[in-house]
Parts: C-alpha cells; structure tokens; sequence
C-alpha cells in the first residue's frame, strides 16, 4: 500500500483547512477585528524593558541562528516592536545576528523604530552587529557581550541550537531578566530553566501576530485554531470509537483507513 | 456586499492562475519534449550559448522594469514552483489536466526526479556563494589588518589546503608530495581526520561542562512547572544508564512491579507523556506549517522581506 | 599583570610542545594523526580557562577546513556528476539554466541588482511551500490515525492506563495552544493548565536526553586523549 | 590577589566533571544494559530485511557528534555485515557524513570477509534537501548516478534490482537533527518503505511519536541506544565500554542540581535571592 497520491478525505481535508485560514487571512485584512488571549511573558517585556532603564543598563536580543527564514522574520517582527520600547524609554537595544540577510533587515527595522519614536540620534550603528555566521563563535560573542555590557535584560527570539544554553545561562550570571521564545522544541528545557519567561512552541508565532496585530498574521493564527479543533475533533471522535466491536467503531475504522491512504 | 467581491476577484485570480500555470506545466512536459533532447559538438555549444545569451537578455529586459512588475514576477515563480508539488501529490495517479481525459497518467510525477536533481544543483551553486561570503569577511580582515587578522590568515591557509588536497586526492590519490613518500591521500587525511574530524567533535562537546555549571546554578526549582520537568529529567538521566538500571535490579522483570525498574520508567516517561505532549504540539506545527505555506506560496505574508524595495 | 601571565604560558606552553616534537619527530611520525589530533582537542578545551589565542586561531582553522570541505564535496559530489556531466559530456543543453538560476542568489551583494535573489528565493520557497502543502497530508495522517486508542476494553490493564493517559495528555495540550478565545471558562482554563504541566513533562525527557547526548560527546574525547593518545604519549 | 570565586567555582565544577568521566574510563566496570522495545524492534527490523532488498545506512551526521553516532553506525553496520545484508551508505545534510560511514564499513568489513561492490556500496554526499529525497524515492539511479569513487553506481553487483524506494528494504536514519521528517513523508508516507532511526540523545523524545505511530519500526536512542544494540550483537564495542562513565557523569549532573537547589532554597529562606523575580503569568 502507498500514498503516491492524495485520496479524496485528503484533498477534502486539506480543502477545507486551507479554506478556513484563507478566509480568516482575508477577512482580517479586510478589517474583521479578531480576539488573541493574553500571552503569558509577553506583558513582561515592558517590564523588562522598565527595568533595564531604572537600571541604566541595555538590553540584548538575539534573533536565533536560523537564515532568512519564517523563524528569523517572525523573530525580527518582535525585536521592532522591543526596540520601539527601548526607544521610547531611551535605553540601548543590542541586537547581535548571525545571518548577512538577516542583519541588514535588522538594521534597518532598529533604525527606523528609533526614527518613529522621533529619537533617530539615539541610536547608535555599532549596536546592531554581525558577529559570525559560525554557530559557536556567534555564541561566544554574545556570551562576550552579555558579560562585557552587563546587560539588564535579554530576549532570546528565534530558532535555536545547542547554543541556547550558553547564552542563556551567561544571562542568568550577570542578573539579566531573561524572556525566550523558541519554536525548537529540544531547546525549550534549557531556556524553562534559565529565564524568567519562556514561550513554548506555537506561542512563538502567536507571540508575533500578538504584539505586530499584523491582519494577516491574527487571520492566520485565528483558522490555524479552527484547524487545531477540526484535528482535536478528529482524534477525539477516533478514539471514543476506537474499541472493536462497539457501536460507531466503523467511524474510527474508516477514518483510520482513509487516512492511512491506499 | 464589498468583500465578499473582493474575495470572489482574489479567488478567481488564483484559480484561473492555477489552471494556467497547470496547462502551463503539463503543455512543457508534453510539447517541449523533442527541444529537450541532447545535442552534440557544435549544436550543443549553439544551444548553451543561445540559452545563455536568452537568459541575460531576460534578465536585461526583467531589470529595466519598474519594480512592481519583478515583485509580480517573484510571486509568479514562487506560485508556479509551488503549484508543481501541490497538482503532483493532489490529483491522482491517473488523471489529465482536464478531468474528462482521465486516461492520462499525472503528468507531473515523471518530472519528480528532474526537478529533485535540478535543486540539488542549484543548491550546490548557492553552497559556493555561503564559501564566497565567508571569504570575502576573512579578506577584509586582513586587507584593513583588523585585530587578530592572523586568524584570517590561519582561515585561508585551512581553506586552500582543504580544497586542494580534497580535490586532488580525490583525482589521484596515490600521487606522491614533492617527490618525498608522502601520498596526497595522506596528507589529507591528517587534514580531514586528524584536524578536522577532533575540532569539530570537541567544540561540541564543551557544551557538556557549560551543562554541568548550568545544572548547578540555572536549574531551581522555582515554580510546580519546573518541579515536574526535573522528575521527569531525573527518571531519564537514570534510566538511560547501567547506574540507574542497578539502583532498581532488585525489582522483578516481568509482573506488575517491573514497571518501577528505572528503565521501564524512562521508556514510559518518553513513550507515553513525552510522545503525547510532543505529539500535540507537532500537530500545532502541522497546521502552522501549512498556513504558512499558503501564505509563502499565494504571496498573502507581509512583513520586512517581502515589502523591501526591490 | 593579570592579561599578560596566562597568554605567556599558554604561548611557552605551544613553543615547548612544538620544540618536543620537531626534536623528536622520528618517534612521532607514524604516531602524527593522533598528535595532531590531540592538539586539536587541547587547544579547544583551553577555552574552558578562558578565551584565549590559541583557541581562536583553532576555530579560524576549523572554519577554514569546513569551508574548503564543502567546497571540495559540492564540487566532486554534486556539481561534476549532475551537473557538468549531463550538460558537456551527455550534451544536455538545458542543464546551462541551472547553472543560470544559481548565478541569480549571487545579486545578493548589489543593491540595483537584488531582485534577482529575491526571485531566485521566491522559486525555492515556492517549492519548500509546495512541499509543505505535500508533508501536510504524508507526515501528519499516520500520526493522527495511530492516536486512535483504544479506551476500554484492552489487556493487559496497563495499556487501557497508558491509553487514558495519552488521551488526557494530547487533549490538554493541544487546548493550552489555542489563541483565538479568552481561556475564561473554568474546564477550558483548567485543561490548558493541566496540559502545560504535562508538557513540562516532555520537556523534562528532552533535559535528560540532552544530558545523555552531552556527556556521550565528552566521553568521546576524554576517552581519545586518556587511552590513544596518551598511549602514544607513554611510547614517546 | 583576591580569588575570584565565581570564576573559580566554574573551573572546578568542569574539573570535577572531567576527573568523574575519566575514572571511569581507565577503570574498567563490567557494565550491562538492558535493551529497550525501541532498540530490540530495530535489531528484528534489520534482521527481517529480504535477500532482494537493500538497507539503507543515512549518514547524516558530521563530526560533532561522533561520540554518539559514531558507535551507532559502528554497531548497525557491523550487524549487515554480520548477517550478509547488503546496504548502501548515503548522506544528504552533512558532507562529511558518508566518508565517515565509509571509514566505519572499511574498517569492519574485513573479519566478516565483505566487500566493496558485491555487499556493500558507497553513495556519497547529495545537497537539495527534500525535492531530491522526493526525487530520489521516484529514481535512485537517476538521481544517485555515481558513487563515492565515481563510478557508474548501477556497475555495482550490490546494486542489482535497486530502482525505487520499494526496492529499499529498510533506511537507518543516523542523525543529531531533523532529517526524520524528510524521509517520513517523502519516502515511507508515499512509498511505505520501513525507517529505522539512530538518533542522538537530543532528538529521542521527538521521535517516539512517530515510532507509537509505526512510522518508524526502531530507536537507537545516543549512545545508551549504541550500547544496547551492542548488547544485542553480543559484543563489547566502544559504547557498552563509555556506559559506567556515562552514569557517573550522569549522577555528578544530578548531585550539581541537587546542590544547587539547596544553596538557592537556603539563600530564599535567609531572604538573599529572590524567588520568582516576576510573579505575573
């Protein structure tokens, strides 16, 4: 038996997902308002933010190791909206970043949160920086970083790697209020352990759609939940029906079968 | 009432898109077929030269359009290379384009394994690019004499002798060095295996002492949250090792009581409460996934990337 | 006096070790891999003092040679077989736009130029997204299907435990990653509660893999330097 | 001069952790695994593969982690060499993966009297990621062409009847990363061809899902899952000899986080540190 190509309850399935978050897509760009619910650690931003400059003390963000790349662009849609923060608190935002692409997109999105917030002679060219597209000399420059600033806040956004730890434990040494989000799942224990704020797998893309309000984002994420529940429905109604012999089991039976393909 | 024609347009757009990007495809697979077919001596050089000298005059022509049009042909490429996989997989083993000639096989899967060399071609063109930029950093390194342009130094003398030795063992392998006993394979296995080889594996393994120093001073129990993630560790950490495996040998291995052996445990922890936790957040990932390729792929994403100037 | 002292030794350190073995080399020959491989090795683990010259200098290396080795790889492996050959030797004329495509991602570098990348991008990412509306269907169907357990009725007891276990776990969390509603109702709050709590769980496993995975690594090494190298080291 | 204590504290830490391995691996401790579902489902796998298919060996993997797939790859390939299985090495995230299954295969073959050619082969490195594993599943000769020493791969007795991904009786992914999901749904979601996964401690969690699922018929969890399979060849190779200092470095890690635990909950109680420094959630 294999699955060279689709059956009808996979076309059918991936209709009507895809149907859903394209409609959800545009009706938020057509300006249908949608809900998001809080996300817990995204408030503390503000307080980091807040206590960095009593402190007077910067801040660092990390983009993660990923290229250009969904991870990097969701990742750099919320180091604008902190760099907003810091420049309307003006404090220094550090922004060190191991892809070429990425660092002159960075540069620019830094730059110009500092114009908007009508401060462009706060910031400073040298604070946004490309220190290697090598894994561990990126971490052992940040770490160098974080040590050498003595920053008071650090926000780990992005993909990351093994390195996740080094910096984050650096973090924890010089005091640093610590908020991560990562959609790398191996990295999430390590960054539980050593931040105050950790935002865990899907969150990291809420997280973006939560603080940009961009429409298509918010639409996306609004039919990505109605196909997390048609999913959720599936797997519950297969499993209430999952024992031989029962009454309905043909449900589970079929679904099984049609999905396994053949 | 607005909207709803809007939608209707975007829709239809995309789906008149689609068929003719479909026809599009399954009329190359078809039709071109005899252009395609190789050439030899004069002809050849004929067809290289003539494609070369289309494709700059393509991109001359693309270059003095304003910039709306090379966003709109991004977006074209990015739809039509997408379109491919998705008509592949979906339509079915037999079928045509139009749905009343099914006596047709898909047209696209012969066309699966071009496409795959082909991108593991391009790919390779770009691998080099990755190789240029790095070189490029390192050069202006030394050419400003910037602190620690030594190490630049150190990183073209590896770099050419990798390249070198890499591409002359393997031409001819046992071809001495200098006239002296020495085989070039030699020498380059004292770089690949030697040198690089060791590198590499102890870079990473320094991570395992800055895991040491993290278990003793970033790892509190501060929340019930990280309570549970320590338990969950310490039975893994445990069960994974002859250690932990002798802590609980007395226990019988088989009936109700093998299952508080460390082993069992660790195997349980991750076979039932890592699987089922993963698991739904893979699914999260899933329909994330194909959001955001319907997003990529009918040019709804916005953001820093895709509004740049071009 | 505190930047100076450390760099002396590990400096004396290198020149003295060089002098021993360019004295001594005939014993070392035979032996050469595995001293520069444990040079190799020493120099990297200098950085656990602190970060330091020789440690650098090591890492320019590293980077030089895995540079040069993709270099030598993509060109031997991929480029001559699929590329060179189909297109001079078999005469397949086409293969040039390959090779045309590729040149585009290198307009990276000029600004009036750029939209050639952003093009060539535009192409790869419409296959990766074709590929994920693919993987969509291939890789998430058999995991859904083998969620399909049973709840009842299962020997031995344990399994129809494991079974209810798994359940309760993938419904909670997958009910703690939904964003679009506020988690006002108290089974809604205290499902996602219940399920963050479980995923700690996972995450712990992950901990205790890495840790595994971590120590297997220096392991390695140590076990290199301990029993080949200062095997060596005793003959010399 | 003052001593820097937090400075310090680190050096003996790492040194402490240095001296609890290396003990452990000049002392020799009989040391004896019990092998898991995981491991022992791999092991039946390779053993089940018919005459008239190959096994795959996916050597995904660089220097980096050697520690852990290096005896991984060591103990499957001694196992096909053992039992005759023929199989082919092959590479596509990491170049320098293959040549090192090349000098694992070439370093074993000889005592089981295999060579290169009629029971083995060598693919080598491939770049382009998922369209050329599609691809790939489609037209192995297409798209592998030629081997590691450049020969026509088709020239090769071993590779009599390999054509497509059905032809392949089992693919052993070795890898620190997540190349898994590539050969899951390009290669067993399309062709059903059986996967087997070695994989590093890391990545072990993330594949029990898909082995509940059967997408994978086996785990070879870093080096613990290296030392069972060794148990299983009845064998006392590299990783069975690493376990007793893998449980010490192991118990050192949990005695550091039990210490460290209680300095921190001592320090609260003195009112020194500070609990959760952000209460909001």
């Amino acid at each position: 038996m294999t699955l060279e190509h689709a059956n009808l309850l996979h076309v059918g399935f991936v209709a009507v997902i895809s149907a859903i978050i394209l409609y959800t897509i545009l009706s938020a760009r057509a300006g249908r308002k949608l809900f998001i619910r809080r996300i817990p650690g995204l408030s503390a931003i503000d307080e980091a933010v807040g206590r960095a400059t009593e402190m007077g003390r910067p801040m660092l963000f990390s983009t993660g190791l990923s290229t250009i790349d969904i991870d990097s662009l969701q990742a750099l849609a919320i180091a604008q909206y902190v760099a907003r923060l810091a420049a309307r608190y003006g404090n220094r935002l550090i922004v060190p970043v191991v892809d070429p692409v990425v660092f002159a997109i960075a540069e620019q999105l830094v730059r110009e949160a500092y114009a908007s917030e009508g401060k462009p002679e706060a910031f400073r060219a040298d604070d946004v920086r490309f220190l290697s597209d090598q894994q561990f000399a990126y971490a052992a420059g940040v770490m160098g970083l974080i040590n050498r600033e003595r920053v008071a806040s650090t926000f780990f956004f992005g993909y990351f790697y093994a390195e996740s730890l080094l910096l984050s434990e650096t973090g924890q040494e010089v005091g640093a209020i610590q908020i991560a989000g990562t959609p790398a799942t191996t990295q999430v224990p390590f960054f539980l352990a050593s931040c105050d704020y950790t935002i865990i797998g899907d969150e990291f893309y809420a997280a973006s759609a939560y603080l940009t309000r961009e429409p298509t984002l918010l639409g996306s994420l609004v039919g990505q939940d109605v196909g997390k529940g048609l999913l959720l429905l599936m797997v519950v109604l297969g499993t209430v029906t999952a024992v031989p012999g029962m009454p309905l089991h043909f449900i589970s039976k079929w679904l099984a079968r049609w999905l396994f393909g053949g | 009432m607005m909207r709803t024609r809007q939608w209707a347009i975007v829709l239809g757009i995309y789906i008149v898109a689609g068929l003719v990007g479909a026809v599009a495809l399954w009329w190359l697979t078809h039709a071109l077929t005899p252009i395609f077919r190789p050439l030899k001596g004069a002809n050849l050089w004929a067809a290289v030269g003539g494609s070369v000298a289309f494709w700059i005059g393509l991109m001359a022509l693309l270059h003095r359009m304003p910039a709306s049009v090379k966003k709109r042909v991004a977006v074209v490429v990015t739809f039509v290379s997408g379109l491919f996989y998705v008509l592949e997989f979906y339509l079915p083993k037999k079928s045509g384009i139009f749905f009343w000639r099914t006596h047709h096989t898909n047209p696209f899967s012969p066309m699966l394994d071009t496409v795959g060399v082909a991108t593991l071609v391009i790919t390779g063109f770009t691998l080099l690019l990755a190789t240029f930029n790095l070189c490029l950093v390192h050069g202006k390194n030394i050419a400003a004499r910037r602190t620690g342009y030594y190490n630049s130094v150190a990183f073209y003398l590896a770099f050419f002798a990798m390249a070198t030795f890499g591409l002359w063992q393997n031409h001819a392998p046992t071809s001495k060095l200098f006239a002296s006993k020495v085989t070039v394979a030699q020498v380059y296995g004292y770089l690949f295996n030697s040198t690089y080889v060791p590198l590499g594996s102890t870079l990473f393994s320094v991570l395992a002492f800055y895991m040491a120093t993290a278990a003793f001073r970033a790892f509190r129990v501060r929340t019930a949250e990280a309570g549970f993630m320590m338990v969950a560790a310490f039975i893994c950490m445990m069960g994974q090792v002859p250690l932990g495996m002798w802590l609980t040998h007395t226990l019988p291995l088989h009936g109700p009581l093998s299952h508080l052996r460390m082993e069992s445990m660790a195997n349980w922890v991750l076979g039932v409460f890592s699987m089922a936790g993963l698991r739904a957040v893979t699914f999260g990932i899933f329909v994330g996934a194909l959001a955001m390729s319907l997003r990529i792929w009918l040019n709804l994403e916005r953001g820093a990337f895709f509004e740049q100037e071009l | 006096m505190r930047s100076v002292a450390p760099r002396l030794v590990i400096w004396l350190g290198a020149f003295a070790l060089a002098a021993y073995l360019g004295i001594r080399f005939h014993v070392f020959a035979p032996t050469l891999g595995i001293w520069l491989a444990a040079i190799a090795t020493l120099a990297i683990y200098s950085i656990l003092y602190r970060e330091n010259v020789v440690f650098r200098l090591f890492e320019h290396i590293f980077i030089g040679l895995a540079a040069g080795y993709s270099l030598y790889t993509v060109v031997v492996q991929v480029l001559i077989p699929k590329w060179f050959t189909p297109l001079f030797k078999e005469g397949c004329w086409y293969w040039i736009f390959a090779f045309l495509v590729g040149t585009m991602f290198y307009s990276v570098y000029s600004k009036r130029w750029s939209w050639m990348n952003r093009v060539a991008v535009g192409f790869f990412m419409g296959l990766s997204a074709g590929l994920g509306i693919v993987g969509f269907v291939t890789g998430l169907a058999p995991q859904l299907m083998a969620s399909f357990k049973p709840l009842w009725a299962q020997r031995p007891p344990y399994v129809e435990f494991n079974n209810v276990v798994f359940f309760i776990t993938l419904v909670t969390v997958m009910s703690y990653f939904f964003f679009s509603f506020e988690q006002r109702h108290p089974a809604v709050r205290g499902s996602a509660r219940l399920g963050r709590w479980l995923l700690m769980i996972a995450f712990g496993a992950i901990f205790g893999n890495t840790v595994m995975a971590r120590m297997s690594l220096l392991i390695d090494r140590l076990q290199f330097l301990l029993l080949q190298w200062l095997q060596v080291f005793g003959k010399g | 001069m003052k001593l820097d204590w937090q400075f310090w504290s680190r050096r003996l830490i790492w040194l402490a952790l240095a001296i609890a391995t290396a003990v452990f691996l000049l002392v020799k401790v009989h040391a004896r695994m019990y092998v898991s579902r995981p491991a022992l489902d791999l092991y039946r796998a390779v053993e089940a593969v018919p005459p008239d298919k190959i096994i795959v060996i996916s050597c995904n993997w660089e220097m980096g982690t050697y520690g852990e797939n290096g005896p991984q790859t060591e103990a499957l390939i001694r196992q096909c060499l053992k039992l005759g299985k023929r199989f082919a090495i092959f590479g596509w995230t990491w170049p320098p993966g293959p040549m090192l299954g090349q000098q694992i295969a070439e370093r074993l073959q000889r005592p089981y009297h295999r060579r290169y050619g009629r029971d083995w082969v060598n693919w080598g490195f491939n770049t382009g990621g998922s369209p050329m594993i599609r691809g790939w599943a489609k037209n192995i000769p297409g798209t592998i062409k030629e081997d590691i020493f450049h020969k026509p791969i088709m020239s090769y007795p071993v590779m009599k009847g390999v054509n497509t991904a059905r032809d392949v009786g089992l693919i052993i992914d070795i890898t620190p990363s997540n190349t898994l999901i590539t050969w899951i749904e390009f290669v067993y979601g399309i062709y059903r061809t059986p996967i087997g996964y070695a994989c590093t401690g890391v990545m072990a969690p993330e594949a029990f899902p898909y082995y509940d699922a059967h997408q994978i018929v086996g785990v070879l969890k870093g080096l613990a899952g290296a030392a069972e399979y060794e148990q299983l060849l009845g064998y006392r190779g590299d990783a069975l000899k690493r376990m007793p200092a893998q449980s010490s470095a192991h118990a050192l890690i949990i005695a550091l986080i039990v210490l460290g635990n209680v300095i921190y909950l001592r320090a609260r109680r003195r009112g020194q540190a500070p609990g959760a420094r952000l209460t909001t959630t």
